[in-house]
């Protein structure tokens, strides 16, 4: 079986993520499954960052502390995280370069820079070159990586020169060091396969679901949401503004949806905070939105480049007044895909805001997935046709109906006039202030909660369905969480994973039933405060579950979590 | 609905005598004038007593939140570029909590008509002062006077590169519902100050202190509408004399000729994508 | 026992409110007690408001239904409000003015058009000609409001107009219609009292607290506060600042709590939806604030001149990321008083946002209190004094301690140096990113959530300790939860109030205490989906309370709510 | 500390080469000159590269969240009007996010020196346009180019009344660091443009690109300083030439000089209250 972390790390300039990237491709076009996530500082220039892929010849979920071959293409790099290599690891280095002395003999020398020079011209190509080691060293070939630099690096001048960067890397590599690593990555036929973010899995599910327009600000780590759309928009007819400010953003989007076109906006806490106002505006107006929380650590600007989940509580309890919204925690790139259609659509069915809410590691981990069928999407809306529109004989907006949907029209869809405003107001929209209407008005939206509810399936029951001890979590702990199970059971205590993906209207029957023969439930965040725990202890009979957090900016890592698993906690 | 023109309500919930009841007017005048259907029209505004004003037109209508018309107004505009879209929008509105929409939509250019009721005074909240209010207007909440200098909504749309910037006078309706009209035919984004006087909040900038100040800047000799530092002299101008008309235009692409996506027609009407189109993303990624 | 209500009714701009409250301070002077509420549409002229005024010999607390003595300013005020008429109970209007006929023998007739202008020249005064007619109705005499007139009516001689006004009023009522109402009140002597809304109330708290800038936007019905600040700012030493959105507001606030001042800024649900950012950068950066947030109808606009308290569970998880808040939700003015002064108290101790959960029913009504002791409160501060900040060392802003609380200095206090920032950060306020720092600093803001969850000690139990209904509730609903209470107590199924004015940290093991013995659990809140109810589920043992909601924008009156209670409602 | 001045930090995490590092010395040098204690000076700023700088400075510091800077200053001045408030914002902060903050700021006059770091880009968030970008500049979010118009700090300081207008470049720090002194010398709010070359993500404006254009204005000929018009038409100049200097200059009464409570100094040094002051506010309202 194999399964080897390769871990790049170097200052930010340095290009980790475009190679890295680019590696962590080739070894899936050669056959296998990878994980790759980005652990960066706040900077443009410098500090200490990590690119780490995970590589195996099946499924890969989660990431794992021990490294088997390091690239270090600074000093901090070589301080910092040869501690996380495994016995038997082996760390390359342009000793020359980074100035580092020393004979550790798991340290391997690799005059990157030089074979940079010599191919390129430019220093900084040093990173390609280190790829071409890597592949040497795992006797993978350079095909694929030529190909994908080939492809992707601008110029055919520059391309040429980082195709031979590669080579040269490679062929050093066989040549003086391949001797000093023993494990052969072989590149194989397998089926075609994507790699990508759950960022970029939110977009795919953006365009498979209709979405037209798309307005956000830049903020770490929801931009490359908005990079991809803009970069997207002319093929797939979708309208993208970088907005003033968060405000713009979603007032921006909601103007679009009341247009009539399917529309979304992306962010991270700080951004959905500015938006909390417009929020309650699409509860009270019932124009569908989808929003992207990608969630970093807080309060505040907190670690803009690192992760967290806590923003859970606060998007299912933001906005003043009581409306009904859809939260949606997607655990992978694919259930970001899927839940990013699934939220268009509740959005649209119902008429309400629906929260994808992702993270940072979502957002900058590349996942290996069977491609998606963007053509093939479910699409639901309530949204009139021409026809119906101008079949019904008197068009109320807001009509009052059994489910609390009322008929949705555009302006100039029809000779109807629509009218949408943000008091309270009559079925046709116009503000009212007597309490009958007040109520009427009210409980019909509220009424639409309960059809949300009735679709909140998205609950995921991994693992032995006897085991004694369920691991709780939502979002992004999904992989580490199944992996820490499995570790578990393999060592004789086992232990099953009960994930929502649908958080809010929270799933309480399907969570009452998936704990149902659990005597420990664990609930896993990334958080400080066990926000998860508390929605189970709310909402189902189990009161006392126990909590492992971790809010250090870090995801869980699969050696970590099973220790602490597999330790017992005092109860807090 | 089109036959007559487009209609506006009998009852309101302005107070009698408001300047509000001029724009009112006067825009029906211009959408008639332009022979625009009910259907086609769009009126977007946020919270105040100027943001009232699409409840008592039949066109359709959007009523954010308050400040944020602008943001709303270019969202559907972009959904669907077929709408002529309006805005009417108070002077705290659009320049206190929406300042921000205000100077961005100025830039973006998209073409829509930003109509500003300028009472100089926040009228549904009671009398607070505005950003548009004098210095030394004493309030309940400014009880020394307005400290902070007049905010202008001419000079600023100026600086943020606005392309037509106007001002008009609820006494002369016929001068007002001619600026709206150039301004809904102006291809961009145009911007109307309108002095508004609010009877029940503001007893200094009454209707006949507007009355005594206005005159018509296109009757001045040498007003060049498309010199950006001549209008924003003129637009300075702020005391005995007022300024109104347009004080200045220019024709430049607007937001929505320069987006490649648009050029296919409204984004509303688009068809849906092709199979290949959606291959080719997953191909891509692989 | 003297019960009375008298209903004002009539449009905007018909001056109920001034009249209103220059009638329920002439009663208070005569020795009563009163609670006066105001019920208005948004608009500045028109509509149909009123202005209630019910006065006991004795505590009042809640408003009732019925109404003894109604006077209506226009048609509608007799279209709408006669039907709350007693039996025996009168209306006064000006049948000439308003156009109206008909012989309903419970409506009398009196000119007071014709009498306003006869003695003001101004058609408007009728209002305060209706007010002699009251008193006049009342055998109550004039002394009081002549005094309160003449004080308040600016120019000498339009407060001498308006006093004659009301002694016209008062004369025509004792010579043609006092024989039709048998209802005197004749003042008395009794203890000095105040006649205040808890927006006043608040706005003593904060100045007795020494609170020194205020800024805020303008939002219903939180204006009040800042006009009450502006207008005594010079005499007690306070800034206030209209700012140009409620961002700016709380954000200047922010500047002037870290400048070394007492700051506040208050809005309503819409306008704390914008300063939600914010709020996490006071958690990050720990400086104290208080926010109020005076609760309307939701979502968005809603109904701005109503009342409602549905941002609960909002106000509490605001923000993203975690950190620690207080939320206090006072009853009456009182309440809003000493909640005040306890919120700054409060915030200053643990540097920590505290939020005073106001709503439009204490914004707008008008209760009697026992003079507040300014002079007397308590005052907790975490600031250093100028020689505890020389003594330190090492000065260090965020330094790390059991407590959680660091101690706090001001720029420009002493020679060390304050430096505060959003992000995650070291002990000095510098920007860090490494694992370690963020769970220790984060652990250690999350500590003083601990010492904040201490002092959540105001929850009133009211009634008899055995009963064996509880009723629960928090904020505006208190008066008439205690009414309520009272008269199930006296139609024979004793109940009992649990009331928390202190509702974040939520005071689980308090209220617990409270509820032991209770059969019946039923919480009476003034919004739609049962808020507090589910606060009471997720963190007490009662898991299943009978919610007793209205949402229609008024408040709960004593009548409607104690018909309610007793009903035995199938739980939902 | 006050004797060598103020100390900045001789490690940034900043790209070697970026204008910002030009910044940091120029303000040293003017605080230097001016003889400030660190003590007496607070660095505000919110987020963005340019909001690193009052990490690098010793002084007191307050970074909060983006675009609020101004906001933050202007709170923190009203508490204690004795220090000296200098805020650094990036003009994504200042003029997109706080773009509202800025317009109002302005108006407000609050003695403030607000220090643009203008590198037409957004540098943290790598590389999006700022509103400051020339049209055409080409993004990973703009493929097409920027649309929108141009945003002009100094034209729209101007629009808003502005008190002191200026432009100074990273590539003339002595310069820079005299527009730095005379603006906190200026009783007011004071606006500093700073042309500051982003290396990493602009490639269009770069130092050269600035370095080839700017002139210094106080050496035109007939320019007065006092002329907002005059002032306007210089700020709209940009291309070929793109002048520096003190744009605008008047005096007007700050903010705090027409609040009649900081006429007892600072608040945050004023005395409690006396009792008789709090028992008269409970009288009143018995
Ligand atoms: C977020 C938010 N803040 C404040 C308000 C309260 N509010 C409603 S309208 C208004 C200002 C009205 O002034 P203006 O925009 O000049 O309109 P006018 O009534 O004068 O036409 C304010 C402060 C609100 N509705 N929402
Ligand atoms: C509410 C919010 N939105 C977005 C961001 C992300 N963000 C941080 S700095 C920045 C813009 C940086 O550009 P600029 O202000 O020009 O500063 P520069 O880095 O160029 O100096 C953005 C969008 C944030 N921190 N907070
Ligand atoms: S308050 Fe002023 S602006 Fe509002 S309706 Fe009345 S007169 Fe018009
Ligand atoms: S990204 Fe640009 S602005 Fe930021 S530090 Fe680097 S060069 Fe300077
Ligand atoms: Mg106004
Ligand atoms: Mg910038």
């Amino acid at each position: 079986m194999i399964d080897l972390s390769i871990k790049i790390g170097g200052a930010a300039g340095q290009g980790l993520q475009t190679v890295g990237a680019l590696l962590g491709k080739a070894f899936v076009r050669g056959g296998y499954q990878v994980l790759a996530v980005q652990d960066t500082m706040s900077r443009i220039r410098g500090g200490h960052n990590t690119f780490q892929i995970r590589v195996k010849d099946g499924p890969v979920r989660a990431m794992c502390r021990g490294v088997d071959l390091l690239v270090a293409l600074d000093r901090e790099s070589l301080e910092v995280d040869m501690k996380d290599l495994k016995p038997g690891g082996i760390a390359i280095c342009d000793r020359a370069a980074l100035k580092v002395e020393g004979n550790d003999p798991r340290v391997l020398d690799a005059p990157l820079e030089k074979l940079a020079v010599a191919e390129t011209g430019k220093k900084v190509a040093a990173n390609v070159v280190s790829t071409g080691v890597v592949l040497g060293l795992l006797d993978f070939g350079t095909q694929h990586m030529e190909k994908l630099v080939a492809d992707g690096f601008g110029t055919p001048e520059l391309a040429q020169g980082n195709v031979r960067a590669v080579r040269a890397g490679h062929d050093l590599a066989r040549k003086d060091l391949a001797s000093r690593f023993a494990h052969p990555i072989r590149p194989a036929t397998g089926p075609r396969r994507m790699l990508l973010t759950a960022n970029d899995a939110i977009c795919l599910g953006a365009i498979a679901a209709g979405c037209r327009f798309m307005s956000a600000y830049p903020m770490s780590p929801s931009t490359s949401i908005l990079t991809y759309l803009a970069g997207s928009g002319d093929r797939v007819g979708l309208v993208t503004e970088q907005a003033e400010d968060e405000i713009a953003a979603i007032n921006l989007a909601l103007g679009a949806s009341m247009g009539g076109v399917r529309a979304m906006t992306a962010t991270s806490g700080g951004g959905f905070a500015l938006m909390v106002e417009t929020l309650s505006m699409l509860g009270v107006s019932e124009v569908p939105l989808v929003i992207v929380d990608c969630q970093r650590p807080g309060p505040a600007t907190g670690l803009p480049t690192k992760t967290e989940q806590a923003d859970l509580m606060f998007v299912i309890h933001a906005g003043h007044g009581e409306f009904p919204r859809a939260v949606l925690a997607p655990g992978d790139a694919r259930q970001a895909f899927e839940a990013t259609v699934r939220a268009f659509n509740l959005a649209d069915r119902y008429q309400v805001p629906a929260v994808v809410l992702g993270d940072q590691f979502l957002a900058d981990s590349y996942f290996t997935c069977e491609p998606f069928d963007l053509s093939g999407v479910p699409f639901e809306t309530s949204l009139l046709s021409e026809p119906e529109l101008a079949a019904l004989p008197d068009y109320r907006r807001y009509a009052v109906t059994d489910s609390g949907v009322s008929p949705r029209a555009f302006p100039g869809q029809g000779d109807r006039l629509v009218m949408t405003d943000s008091h309270e107001h009559d079925e046709h929209g116009h503000i009212a202030e007597d309490p009958a209407t007040r109520t009427r008005m009210n409980d019909k939206r509220l009424r639409k909660g309960r059809g949300l509810a009735a679709r909140m399936g998205e609950v995921s029951e991994i693992g032995p369905r006897d085991a004694r001890t369920a691991l709780v979590g939502f979002g992004s702990t999904l992989g580490v969480l199944v992996e820490a199970a499995g570790a578990l059971t393999a060592a004789g205590r086992p232990a099953r994973v009960v994930h929502l993906c649908d958080v809010w209207p929270f799933p309480a029957a399907t969570v009452e039933a998936a704990l149902r023969g659990a005597d420990e439930i664990v609930v896993v965040e990334n958080n400080a405060t066990g926000q998860l725990a508390g929605l189970v202890c709310a909402h189902t009979s189990r009161r006392d579950p126990r909590r492992v957090l971790k809010h250090d900016g870090g995801p869980f890592l699969v050696e970590d979590l099973a220790a602490r698993l597999a330790k017992t906690e005092v109860r807090s | 609905m089109s036959g007559d023109g487009i209609g506006i309500a009998s009852h309101t919930s302005w107070c009698p005598g408001c300047g509000n009841f001029g724009i009112l007017r006067a825009e029906k005048a211009a959408l008639d004038g332009l022979g625009l259907k009910a259907r086609d029209v769009l009126l977007v505004s946020g919270i105040g007593q100027a943001a009232k004003t699409p409840h008592y037109v039949a066109a359709n209508g959007l009523c954010g939140l308050h400040g944020r018309a602008l943001a709303n107004a270019t969202g559907a505009k972009l959904a669907n570029h077929a709408l002529t879209v309006l805005v009417h929008t108070g002077d705290g509105d659009c320049l206190a909590e929406g300042g921000n929409h205000f100077l961005h939509a100025v830039r973006r250019n998209v073409d829509l008509t930003c109509i500003i009721h300028m009472n100089q005074v926040y009228g549904l909240t009671q009398g607070q002062a505005a950003p548009t209010s004098d210095p030394g207007f004493v309030t309940r909440t400014q009880p020394h006077g307005v400290i902070s200098a007049r905010a202008n909504a001419l000079t600023l749309a100026l600086a943020a590169s606005g392309t037509f910037v106007a001002r008009g006078f609820t006494g002369n309706e016929e001068h007002l519902s001619g600026l709206i009209r150039k301004a809904i035919e102006h291809r961009g984004f145009s911007v109307i100050e309108v002095l508004q006087p609010c009877v029940s909040m503001n007893h200094v900038n009454t209707f006949a202190w507007y009355k005594e100040r206005v005159y018509d800047v296109t009757a001045a000799p040498g007003t060049d509408p498309a010199d950006r530092s001549a209008a924003f002299a003129k637009a300075l101008e702020w005391g005995d004399r007022i300024p109104i008309g347009v004080l200045y235009r220019e024709e430049r692409p607007c937001f929505e000729d320069l987006v490649p996506v648009l050029r296919g027609g409204p984004l509303v009407r688009q068809p849906a994508l092709q199979p290949e189109v959606l291959e080719a993303l997953v191909d891509e990624l692989c």
